[in-house]
């Protein structure tokens, strides 16, 4: 992604920097957010994120943790139902595995499970994607799991400023949120608020307006179709790009009001395809007021149905590329 | 404290004791004559862990439970009938309905809940006495756990949190003997649980959990410590549950015997005899009576109350507003 | 369901009593082949599938293990990798979340990450789903995270007859295989062959020929819709149903050439409709070559996006019963 | 056995830890020149622990490994071209480049694999030995860990079950002061890790981690303990890792004279001193010559590989075939 000249009350910072300075600001505002996490420290965090923030905010608030994501989950989940905002920094999304219990049978749950007594606010950060030569087990793309997880909500920024406003969002939200940030985006930069401007949850935003299709890509995919969308329109192909910013909720109508109009749909994701977050686009378009208006079966572009490999070429023939996304999006007007 | 000189005291813990014992036999009995549905796990028989330990709490102070919650939530406070409502699948029960005896918690008296995951409470109670540091305040957090429990990853994630920050939290785990089926002496090498604690670096102590006295004063001990700023500690009550560990278990792994020497050391028959120099006889007699007439008086009001409402199914999946 | 007369070389079994025949005959026809889990000896498990098995092949074979999920699923990973076919238990499907990272970071990994080097051969078997009283944590459908993640497959068998032979083919399977059985069907009975026969993965059962609709059902939802289509053959409606048996690999074909036949599609799933399973079918199809077939818009009937709720009548609000598929496939006929 | 006294164990032993150093030293650069791809973790510093444990086993004996796992790897016997190829990203590679360092294995070996999740390697070690309890057989399983992995679930859940079923497992503990910039002793509050060995009712010994001989006695003896019968048993070994934990470590979590003074207790240096008495100079610097040329014999014919093929990508996800 390309710097854009900032607005005024914006400036650009990279999207690692837009997540700290979301942090600084709830924790300024709010003496009930804390963070807790590996190496979020002196270290600053595995990727930086957290930077120097243990030197504004000190040890207790800014807490580094033993390796134990259950433990440090759980330990949110009795912060959050006690009256605190934690903010959990998971340092690679892979590791939400090792969390899951916490994240789904407690904290997406009790509020549900308590009829309403408790809440639990919690927040999740986690880097996910591919792209880093990490390998299988640092590499998941897994919004899909926690997207079917009802009591959770999912955020996925693309852009520094909507790393901003949407984290800031998540934080006041009084529900688990699970943030997966992506680490080949940490250092993009973007115009980015300067003010605690929240971005709502659960609104999509148009990237970019299209008459022949409807491109709707998630996380890193976004920028991807924005490049792609370029490229098809200097081959006079109109794309639009749909970022769906929040997973759940999602926002169904801006996607159905851009299929309604261009009739095809193509759907972009890192993930695998199988069970993939994008079905539930495909699923929610297919059985929608949407369906009428379809004129070519709905396309899906994913990640290929394997773990992320090691080599370089082979990681990146494992999710899509521009190139993908600009082939898929003609064949699917030409073709229709 | 004695809980067995003071007679207020002494009053309390035995009618505490006698409720939990009568809520759960009606419980048992209601779902015998097909009134209750699911499942139940009761405690019929670890009375004493409960209610020695949370009378070594305060108001203010937390705590997490288990799956065998019942003891739990009524020794900390809780109205039995909106537990009773709760268990009988009411609107006015204390989860709407939604939890049931597993998921069973009284926010207002501190408890945060039963919890169907075998250990899913230890980190929570963690976190809420982390949450106690970070606010500034001396309460702290009691986590509930059986012997089944300290196996589990989430115990020894939970419990070195809570050693390495040194938070006010009190892990008690009361050592049923068996975690459904599996005796403790299976499931781990070492001769008491407690032993554990030091891998932690705190202490931990091994009581007679049939004895309220003796949990309390091991509790009362952790707590005074954990208030002082000086950590966490574990207490092991050896205590025994009379019935099956749910409603599907045949007892096929134990023998009637080792049931029945068990039942010999009754915690309730034992703390009755232990107050007889306080309590006259009609006292403890109506502790009993109190207890019959509290639980009798929650199951008419259960019974009584509206039926959970599916037409308000989805309305607390998502909290609204901000918390 | 009903018990159907038995045919030649079949008696009439229940469900679990036929995944018990499975486990003796592998455990009989190959020394590897062990058990583990909680409470899986003595006490014939928590919903009595494996019975008297520990008397039969001793406490080594039939290991009761203390409450640690991760570590047993673990062991299950070192025993796969080094020459045993283990077969574990997971008391509830639920209590999987403990165990995500051995079962999706390791086993459905290794073979992969070590390029083909070694495999892991392991049995996962878990009861899911709702129905008895058992509330949030002990009652999730989870097959869509199964099914989501590249190396496992994922099983759901339907009737007595396949609950054993897709669990002998899931043991003769060198990959990673989830097996999420139903608690609701385990009393039911059916005939079963007496023999080992493998039911082979990957293939799908037409259950009911129908020209109206077709309806795909997974787990407990199959004899629902079963019940569903004879009503809606009394109201003149002919639904057929389709019943994927394995969801990873899915058998599509068998699905569209249904689709393409009927022209209207319902999707049945216990399991809370956002990002379950049958999203991926929904999405397929959308895809697919049955696409310019679709008469009407796809029909996704699902659980509702809610945790379980204890409360019996609220607990079976929550999920499909044969009245709601009866009115949604009702419904799509005749509105299209 | 003494690692000293005999000649052909002492080359041995020496030119293992040189190998190891001159293979991560060529890796570093490798990575340094933008040659390698990824990040690694490396374990110089560290060498006596592997070379030390692995003189333990035998053919037939498994280790787990972890993602700072290029000395186990070569320890227990692995290929240096076959694993420089897979960390130049090769489809000679022991993983045809789908695994990288962190995935690293060689099953010939028993080498069960690297493992990029901090202690996933533990609850494995266990079920390998398991599987030699089933199948019969003397074999051991060494699992390798770090010193920040003990406090994982997975850790605890692995370890205990091998305790109770008195599985063959060594666990051994690289307690090199640090997981990633988290202090060992920040993390658990004992003075020991091995400590936490009496929580599973087994042995635990510290040692120092830079001196293979005292690695290779305590692996040894557990060794010969758990062949026998008597169960698993946990060896911490004290030890350093010189470099930053992985290529993005920027070091502001340890100073600089912290790390100098580590530097003085080279392993390897100190090998070489108290082998003096039996290998000549000649001898030794024999052996330092003879891992350089390894390391570069692999790295030549590592880049002269086939790079991994991304035509095959998908054909390995399942194996095909009964097991
Ligand atoms: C994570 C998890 N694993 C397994 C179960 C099933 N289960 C419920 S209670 C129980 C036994 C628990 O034993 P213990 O901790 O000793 O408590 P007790 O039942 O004796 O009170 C088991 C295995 C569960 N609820 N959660
Ligand atoms: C489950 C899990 N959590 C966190 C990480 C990230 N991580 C990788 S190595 C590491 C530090 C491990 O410390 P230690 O076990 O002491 O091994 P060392 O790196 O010192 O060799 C961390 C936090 C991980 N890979 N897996
Ligand atoms: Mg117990
Ligand atoms: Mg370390």
């Amino acid at each position: 992604m390309t710097t854009a000249p900032a607005a005024p009350g914006t400036r650009t910072l990279t999207y690692a920097d837009a997540v700290r300075e979301a942090l600084a600001q709830a924790m300024t505002a709010d003496e009930r957010v804390f963070l807790l996490g590996e190496d979020i420290g002196t270290y600053g965090g595995a990727f930086g994120v957290t930077g120097d923030l243990v030197h504004r905010f000190g040890e207790e608030r800014v807490r580094d943790t033993p390796i134990s994501e259950l433990g440090i989950v759980g330990a949110a989940v009795g912060a959050a139902l006690t009256g605190m905002r934690p903010v959990v920094e998971i340092q690679f999304s892979d590791f939400t595995a090792q969390a899951m219990d916490q994240i789904v049978n407690q904290a997406a749950k009790i509020h549900f499970m308590l009829g309403g007594a408790a809440t639990v606010p919690l927040v999740l950060r986690a880097p996910g994607g591919s792209g880093t030569g990490a390998a299988a087990q640092h590499s998941q793309s897994l919004e899909a799991w926690f997207a079917h997880v009802p009591g959770l909500k999912v955020v996925m920024p693309s852009t520094p400023a909507d790393a901003k406003g949407l984290l800031l969002a998540a934080i006041d939200d009084p529900n688990p949120v699970i943030v997966l940030e992506h680490k080949l985006l940490y250092k993009d930069s973007g115009p980015v608020p300067e003010d605690a401007a929240r971005v709502p949850l659960g609104t999509a935003e148009v990237r970019r307006p299209g008459a022949d299709l409807t491109v709707v890509a998630t996380g890193v995919m976004v920028p991807r179709a924005l490049a792609a969308a370029e490229r098809l329109a200097g081959e006079g192909i109109s794309a639009g790009v749909v970022d769906p910013r929040t997973l759940r909720p999602l926002d169904t109508e801006t996607i159905l009001d851009s299929v309604v109009e261009t009739g095809r749909l193509l759907l972009v994701q890192e993930a695998p395809k199988t069970c993939g977050y994008v079905a539930e686009i495909a699923a929610a378009v297919a059985g929608s007021r949407a369906f009428g208006h379809l004129r070519a079966p709905v396309g899906r572009l994913c990640g290929l149905d394997v773990p992320i490999p090691y080599a370089p070429q082979l990681e990146r023939a494992a999710v899509p590329q521009v190139e993908d996304i600009v082939r898929e999006a003609r064949d699917l007007v030409r073709r229709w | 404290m004695d809980l067995t000189k003071d007679a207020a005291t002494a009053r309390h813990a035995l009618r505490t004791m006698w409720t939990i014992r009568r809520f759960e036999e009606a419980v048992d009995d209601l779902f015998a004559r097909g009134l209750m549905h699911g499942t139940m796990h009761l405690s019929i028989g670890q009375e004493a862990v409960p209610v020695g330990a949370c009378l070594a709490l305060r108001d203010g102070d937390y705590i997490t439970s288990t799956h065998r919650g019942h003891g739990h939530c009524i020794a900390k406070g809780a109205r039995l009938d909106a537990m009773m409502a709760e268990l009988l699948a009411k609107e006015t029960g204390y989860c709407r309905g939604r939890g049931g005896s597993m998921h069973i918690a009284d926010v207002a008296t501190g408890n945060l809940g039963a919890n169907g995951i075998v250990a899913g409470g230890v980190p929570i109670a963690t976190g809420a006495a982390l949450s106690v540091r970070l606010r500034g305040g001396d309460a702290v957090a009691v986590s509930f756990f059986g012997d089944g429990a300290v196996n589990e990853g989430a115990w020894h994630e939970g419990v070195n949190l809570a050693a390495v920050w040194r938070l006010p939290v009190v892990f008690v785990c009361e050592n049923n003997q068996y975690g459904m089926s599996m005796p403790a002496t299976r499931a781990a090498r070492v001769d008491r649980l407690a032993e554990r604690a030091a891998a932690y670096g705190m202490p931990g102590v091994t009581v007679d959990g049939n004895d309220p006295q003796a949990v309390h004063d091991a509790v009362a001990d952790a707590v005074h410590r954990a208030r002082a700023g000086q950590g966490p500690a574990l207490v092991e009550a050896l205590t025994y549950r009379w019935k099956g560990h749910s409603k599907s278990d045949k007892n096929l792994y134990r023998t009637r015997d080792e049931i029945d020497a068990w039942r010999e050391r009754d915690p309730i028959a034992r703390f009755e005899r232990a107050v007889a120099g306080t309590l006259s006889e009609p006292e403890i007699a109506d502790c009993r009576e109190q207890a019959v007439a509290a639980v009798r008086a929650a199951v008419r009001s259960a019974h009584a109350a509206p039926d959970a409402d599916a037409g308000s199914l989805t309305d607390a999946v998502y909290a609204e507003g901000a918390a």
